[in-house]
């Protein structure tokens, strides 16, 4: 990331082309003003173009909170960027306020001489009422450090589109694309794949075909705002941000979530069995539920249920009956599971429960970010109930791990834990589509018959430990499973002390056993430096970005990152007892950290924070310098 | 559902060999035997049905039956089997459960499965009392229950498993009784012949926690008298000759010995709204006779047959292709 | 219920200072202000209210009112509330919850708070939408609703709040729209008055997700001839002229213009056995007239007053007495 | 314990007296022969009588499970002894088997040469086959290692209670009072004790008064038993365990559930608070729901809830309102409180959760003792959400600990899990009554004005750092609070970043802070030994019979316990890196490992046993004998 290069000072006379490594943008303006929409524009066209990206939204929790207050904030950054990144970036090269409120709430992060855009008609008294403000932002300096841009763009832009007969309420709506307009100039971007979009989204061929000036008007925004930029002298360079050098092939734009939905959809391809996905819609989830919806055409059955726990219940009913049964919710929800999973656990069915967390505890933070619910997945069981647990690392990534948490289930013949966030969720990244030919076929367990011999439903597969998946409408083999202890090899009902620890045992080892099917935990920077940093799930990016840059300072780190938490890679104990420190970061108050020091003795030093976000790779490497300073 | 052409099944071929655990006397012999015996009769192969119970005396039921069996959770039986169905609509799914199970923990899924019409057959074994827990009050045990957590009697006010499903927007709703195994064959078939959601409440008895609950009105010798069996297109009759008869005064209705001609209801269980049905789940014993039958029998749309229908035409629309997919929205390319 | 001879209270004591975070439009905002409207009126202590909620759009309510107020989690809050009522019954206890939260996850602490006649007042806001999770269906939108989780269109079929609330042997039942603001007050004043559990379902627009979606029924101009405003003792009447009446044809219910004198059903909200509020909740548009107002008012047993009563005899006969209670039983002396 | 008294040959034609420190029986019938009883009356007898003692219950999981199976046979083991004791034994000295299936199930447990007492009326070929035998076991020579006794004791008892006209099934139901005279004879043990208790429950004045025959008959059983053994050359001697050196003082004989019960009464008394019970039924929690039913007069509401989250839920409503609002379960039930559980610890409201543990995972083996929630219950909620964890070691220590989880509730405003198990709860033990008086009265956060300033709900106590309680109904503190972040002393909904920090890390604090206000950890046995042996809950008696006998033995162990789970003591840290080594012993797969080992940063060795049983005090010594001669 090189953020200085705003800096420079501009020769106000010269519309030059200056060129960046990487530029954060967060546009932010109210819940109505578009922010979303806007920001995905950008990020696709900087997708478009070649640039290696990053993208964070956040929302806010209300559906509508009151227009212009502080609550009713919503934003999308983008950080692009002609290198290789992995974060939506720390601090902003360039904040859009499309108002006083969506000031205040974000200019926290604009980089010192960062660029402030400004809708001058967002900066009324009455807005600085709603925004809780005493004194105009404007005028009373508080702005002095940044590079302050401001235009009535809310005026400029009802001019613009009044000749398509676009009025009022609806013609100041287009504000959105006049100021993506703005950015498109100053960042060099053609308009193109903005314009076909909109033409899209409400051209002729769209159910707004009789409102052919909503796709105009918008268009005309669009095109005014560029010129606006390139005409008054708004700014005095464009910045370029070139291609970035990323592996060759087809690329799209993927969020967490869509990955996801990608996942399982392939998952059933590749295992022959009909996707059932129960759920019950919780924010930052429901994205998986409504994107799986769309798919009947897999042969997916969608099934939104009364509540989570018939949600996980169907699921586990669809398992039964030869399903790729998934339920997916978010911290809350995962508690109403619980009961549930032990069912799972005990009557051994594949089944896979997708936690997307947000911030807690109890109803917490709905639409922020959090890495808080690795402890209640693990041992949030009545008895000792194992079950492996997997995280993502980032959006793309949520691809491959659910497809991972589905081949796990079908092996093992387990429940599994997927964890994700609200981060990665629904931030995005560009993902370099996979050659669907080439992700291998999944075995099962599925048995149709047995011979001769009585079928034994607990019997294990002597190398998985797997028992055999025998479903309903099969003959001969019906037999009867619950949630009471079961007799070895049988599955009748036992309640005898042996039985119950041989079987405890055997549950064990199942899931230990799948330490021998999943990577070796690979430690990046240094091998045998002066710490391990020891990192899982959505911090993926900002902690190897936070390596990355301390070990360029001069610092000795190594840096591991699990995906798979339950079990743990085979190689962690190794690595961690030969670390000369372990250091772990993570959006919690210490949960890996409990899990590592309880399976391996260790004493660990944790980096933890729980603000919502995720973590700043300049807040990280400014720990990992003072942990490293300070004795062990 | 697939049918067999295959030597006729028999009882025998439902009976599993596990010993089974209830107490001597327990009402749940006879309904498990009813259901063993009527399985045979229904054309379905063995290996399509399934039985899903919750957590109770009643839930141990699937051991029983040699057929596919899952005994899952404390009230949870009606959404697992939803997705067993969901998943095969070829299997029979059958819920047993428990007053406790299905009411009291679980009557969250029990409304939901029923007001879907998700096809399965909710078998309600109702003692009115927690049998496997060792005898607390129930939803449906009377107001005034001594039991082990109401030393000084029960204080709240017991629900109706047949008005219950019918406020849940049931299609199918009937009521019969643990000691008349021919009644009860005659509602199993009707259940499983129900295209949808079925709800049949079992009056049983609980010979240690409960005894004689249901004595009152399904004695053997006095039901005649307490009993009325609702039969499609018939009058409301009941009494040991039929002489007494439901009429209606206002809104209201009343029971009248030998009614004139025409006077007395006659029992719809096509009734679109319902209502009548529901009419028919508030008379209680003894003010009134205990009806048992068939309370409502409506087509409903199925939840099923809809699912399957968006997912048939999606995918003739457009067959399922992994590299499509993968390749949907706006691309790049990298070289 | 305490009451309070203290300067009267008005609507403004009522309001919070929170900002309001509804959207511009919702239905919500009419609501808040005729139950701030209310309540000043029922001469209960300001201290004394307590408003519970679950988690919606409509679970934010308990913020804006200057009372005591508990937003808990989702479709728990005729549980939580049923805790605060049997702790302290000095106390008014509201349920605020949404058509999600009280029959989606919370329906099963809902039909047992109301069959248990526990003595708090359910303001149920039916938007039949899920509106703080971004709009998908709700266990109240009809068959064939495009939301985010039902593309294609949904395929569950709905329950009425009501017919589900009379399944459940609630008492008091009661329909209201946010567009009219005095038979909303009305509506909340009689359920105040009701000494047991209330329910009152409001037509509420979610002007996001489900816009106008009532509008056929409710709607300022039309409405009367598209809903039925029920009056105890009064003929179930309709229409501009109330030239329509709702009579009975056999067991079923049918709309007749200009019905002959006496044959028009005359509502009784005092039913006691519910069935005929079960019939109107059957009534839809736009087959019949949608009816507001109450449809069941009868007295039936406190839950609450029966289980002081049990406190208060067993504290009269044997006074607590820890002393008495360790040494309860056989005892032995080592000395 | 001196088991081998028991095999000192005996002269059969002198009946003496010999004297024994202490005895284990085990009376296993049908469960329909009245074990249970026959086990409570000789209990009450020996703590009548003077000695100390531990019982332990076992009922099958079914209510009626087939007569003669295996699946029905309950059972009643006593210890009694002159010494102080703290488990209900090993090695049974004597079992009592009342037909072949509970001679089956038992055996297994009796010592080598121990006292088979048997009814011949149990073992017919009938007998074996519903017990799944393939031959007669007092034929085959499997039972030479024991001393038998085998007597018709059916037919005797029939012939005995001719008389009072009882007949049939009726009669044959006195058999197990003609078992306990046997009994009362072998351990010289006066009846009058049981033959009061008959007359109290089936006398005149009870529900049987038309019946007299009852009373009569058993009365009739129980003598003629102890003549028949007194004449007929049954045993040779009398046994005698002496009274018990206990403390001075009165006692009763009281169970984990019974004590639970009056704690939670006691702790309403001493705070002046309204006790509030909500519950949903659930083995083995039950009996607390059925208790504290029964003690209307202490004002205590008991509300049998619809399902586990009504039940908590309906318990959080009461503590808003000004209640102690208390729930109890078993780990099923557990995993559906979570949810609220978090909201607890949002509100930060007072408020008890119990969980009498069983063997999971799942429904598990509901009637068996295990201590595999500990995880579940600290770390089993979404977010970061911590909670004292409390945990009884005893029968009787299940009266302290609810007082004390009461205590801490009520001071700290905040919810508080208290752990008991199967063993504890269904076991019994001799209490010392407490003087109530001693008891010390409960502090509360009650506030009934807040003067002039506006009411603050999150303003918190500086030193314990706890909320103030406002409960509704009190004029002028009107204010709202709920499962949303909350912002610092106002309490308001508050989303923004630094506040989610602050609250988690004040959410932290209070709860770490309470180490101050609990006892430190004491090391019992050797301080500085080879190993410190840490244990929790439950397995108190056992493993601290364990250490003192390996101590005796010549090893030298420290024991510390742990009745505080969260926070930890505030010296553990210290105790365990300062410990050569730890070893943990517990009922599950090494949950109190993974606590300590996360926390402290240690190595742990365990010793688990998941048999639905608690340990055995051999087979913990061998362990740590093991342990100790192996490398650390
Ligand atoms: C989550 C959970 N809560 C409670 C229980 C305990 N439990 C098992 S069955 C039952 C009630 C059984 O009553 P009912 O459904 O009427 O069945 P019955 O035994 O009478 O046939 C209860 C409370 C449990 N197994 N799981
Ligand atoms: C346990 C849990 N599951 C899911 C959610 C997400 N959620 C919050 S409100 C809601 C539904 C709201 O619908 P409704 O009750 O109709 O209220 P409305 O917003 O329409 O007023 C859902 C699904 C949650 N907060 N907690
Ligand atoms: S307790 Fe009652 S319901 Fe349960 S098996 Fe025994 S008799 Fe049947
Ligand atoms: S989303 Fe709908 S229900 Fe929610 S506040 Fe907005 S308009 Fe009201
Ligand atoms: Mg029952
Ligand atoms: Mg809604």
């Amino acid at each position: 990331m090189s953020t200085d290069v705003h800096n420079i000072p501009i020769n106000p006379n010269e519309k030059s082309h200056i060129d960046v490594d990487s530029v954060t943008i967060r546009f932010a303006g109210d819940s109505g003003d578009g922010m979303q929409i806007t920001g995905t524009q950008f990020t696709d066209a900087a997708a478009v173009f070649g640039n290696d990206l990053a993208t964070m939204p956040d929302f806010p929790a209300e559906i509508r909170a009151p227009a212009g207050t502080v609550a009713g904030v919503s934003a999308y950054q983008i950080h692009f960027s002609s290198e290789d990144i992995k974060t939506p970036g720390d601090d902003l090269n360039v904040l859009v306020a499309m108002n006083a409120a969506a000031l205040k709430a974000n200019i926290g992060d604009l980089e010192e001489g960062g660029i402030l855009l400004i809708d001058e008609a967002g900066f009324t008294e009455k807005d600085f009422e709603k925004a809780e403000m005493k004194s105009n932002p404007l005028e009373d300096g508080s702005l002095n450090g940044y590079r302050v841009i401001k235009a009535n763009i809310t005026e400029l832009t009802m001019n613009a589109v009044k000749e398509t007969g676009l009025k009022g309420k609806s013609a100041e709506l287009c504000k959105n694309f006049f100021t993506l307009g703005i950015m498109y100039w100053l960042y060099d971007r053609p308009l193109n794949h903005t314009l076909k979009w909109l033409d899209e989204k409400y051209g002729p061929k769209t159910k707004y075909k009789d409102k052919p000036e909503i796709a105009e008007s918008n268009k005309k925004a669009l095109t005014s705002g560029y010129n606006f930029a390139d005409t008054v002298e708004l700014f005095t360079s464009h910045y370029r941000v070139k291609k970035a050098a990323l592996p060759k092939g087809k690329y799209r734009k993927i969020s967490g979530n869509e990955a996801t939905v990608f996942g399982l959809l392939t998952a059933s391809q590749k295992s022959g069995r009909q996707l059932f996905y129960g759920s019950y819609p919780i924010t930052p989830a429901s994205d998986i539920l409504h994107g799986l919806s769309k798919h009947k055409n897999f042969g997916v059955i969608t099934f939104q249920a009364e509540d989570e726990i018939a949600a996980i219940a169907s699921a586990i009913g669809s398992a039964y009956a030869g399903g790729l049964g998934v339920t997916a919710t978010s911290g809350p929800g995962i508690c109403l599971k619980l009961e549930a999973m032990g069912l799972g656990v005990m009557t051994e069915l594949p089944l896979i429960i997708i936690d997307v967390q947000r911030g807690g505890p109890s109803t917490g933070l709905p639409t922020k970010t959090e890495q808080s619910d690795l402890l209640m997945v693990m041992f949030g069981r009545s008895g000792d109930s194992p079950l492996p647990v997997l995280a993502a690392r980032s959006p793309s990534d949520c691809f491959n791990m659910a497809v991972e948490a589905a081949r796990i289930a079908l092996k093992y013949m387990t429940p599994v834990v997927l964890l994700t966030d609200g981060y990665i969720a629904n931030g995005s990244e560009p993902w370099l589509i996979p050659d669907h030919t080439a992700i291998p076929e999944m075995k099962t367990n599925l048995v149709t018959s047995n011979g001769e011999e009585a079928f034994q439903a607990y019997a294990r597969d002597p190398v998985t430990n797997a028992r055999k998946w025998a479903i309903p409408g099969t003959p001969g083999l019906e037999h009867r499973i619950g949630g009471l202890e079961k007799a070895r090899n049988t599955g009748a009902v036992a309640y005898d002390p042996e039985n119950h620890q041989g079987m405890t045992n055997e549950r064990h080892a199942k899931i230990a056993g799948i330490a021998n099917d999943i990577p070796l935990a690979e430690v990046m920077g240094h091998k045998d430096g002066d710490a391990l940093v020891v990192s899982w799930g959505g911090t993926f990016g900002t902690v190897s970005t936070a390596v990355e840059e301390c070990n360029k300072a001069g610092m000795k780190l190594g840096h591991v990152h699990l995906q798979y938490l339950n079990p743990l890679p085979r190689n962690l104990a190794e690595l961690l007892t030969g670390a000369e420190r372990v250091i772990v970061p993570e959006l919690n108050m210490g949960q890996l950290r409990m899990l590592l020091g309880g399976t391996f003795g260790i004493q660990i030093q944790g980096i933890n924070q729980v603000r919502g976000k995720p973590f700043k790779v300049s807040y990280l490497a400014s720990e990992l310098h003072r942990i490293l300073e300070t004795q062990k | 559902m697939t049918t067999t052409t295959a030597e006729p099944l028999t009882r025998k071929d439902f009976a599993s060999p596990t010993a089974i655990r209830w107490c001597p006397g327990c009402g749940d012999y006879s309904i498990l035997t009813t259901m063993q015996g009527i399985l045979p009769t229904l054309g379905i192969p063995k290996e399509n049905f399934v039985f899903v119970s919750g957590i109770g005396c009643s839930s141990r039921f699937p051991y029983y039956m040699n057929t596919y069996g899952f005994h899952t959770i404390h009230g949870r039986a009606p959404a697992v089997s939803t997705g067993v169905k969901l998943t095969n609509p070829n299997l029979q799914v059958w819920v047993i459960t428990g007053d406790g199970d299905a009411l009291s923990i679980g009557g969250n899924h029990f409304i939901h499965a029923l007001r879907r019409n998700m096809d399965v057959k909710i078998i309600l074994f109702n003692n009115r009392i927690y049998g496997l827990t060792k005898g607390q009050y129930s939803p449906t045990s009377g107001v005034g229950t001594v039991s082990p957590s109401t030393p000084y009697g029960s204080v709240d006010l017991p629900l109706s498993p047949i008005s219950m499903a019918l406020g849940a927007e049931a299609g199918f709703v009937a009521r019969t009784s643990d000691n008349d195994v021919k009644h009860m064959g005659e509602v199993f078939a009707a259940a499983a012949a129900y295209k949808g959601a079925a709800l049949v409440e079992v009056l049983q008895n609980c010979v240690i926690f409960a005894d004689k609950i249901h004595d009152p009105y399904v004695g053997r010798t006095t039901r005649n008298d307490t009993l009325l069996y609702l039969k499609h297109g018939e009058p409301l009759r009941y009494g040991k000759e039929l002489e007494k008869g439901l009429v209606l005064d206002k809104m209201t209705m009343k029971t009248k010995v030998n009614p004139a001609e025409g006077e007395t209801i006659v029992h719809d269980e096509k009734d679109a709204s319902g209502a009548l049905g529901f009419y028919l789940s508030r008379l209680s014993h003894p003010e009134f006779p205990v009806p048992v039958g068939v309370f409502r029998n409506v087509e409903r749309p199925s939840y099923i047959t809809a699912m399957r229908g968006q997912i048939d035409t999606a995918q003739a629309k457009n067959p399922p292709s992994l590299d499509k997919l993968f390749n949907s929205g706006s691309t790049w390319t990298v070289d």
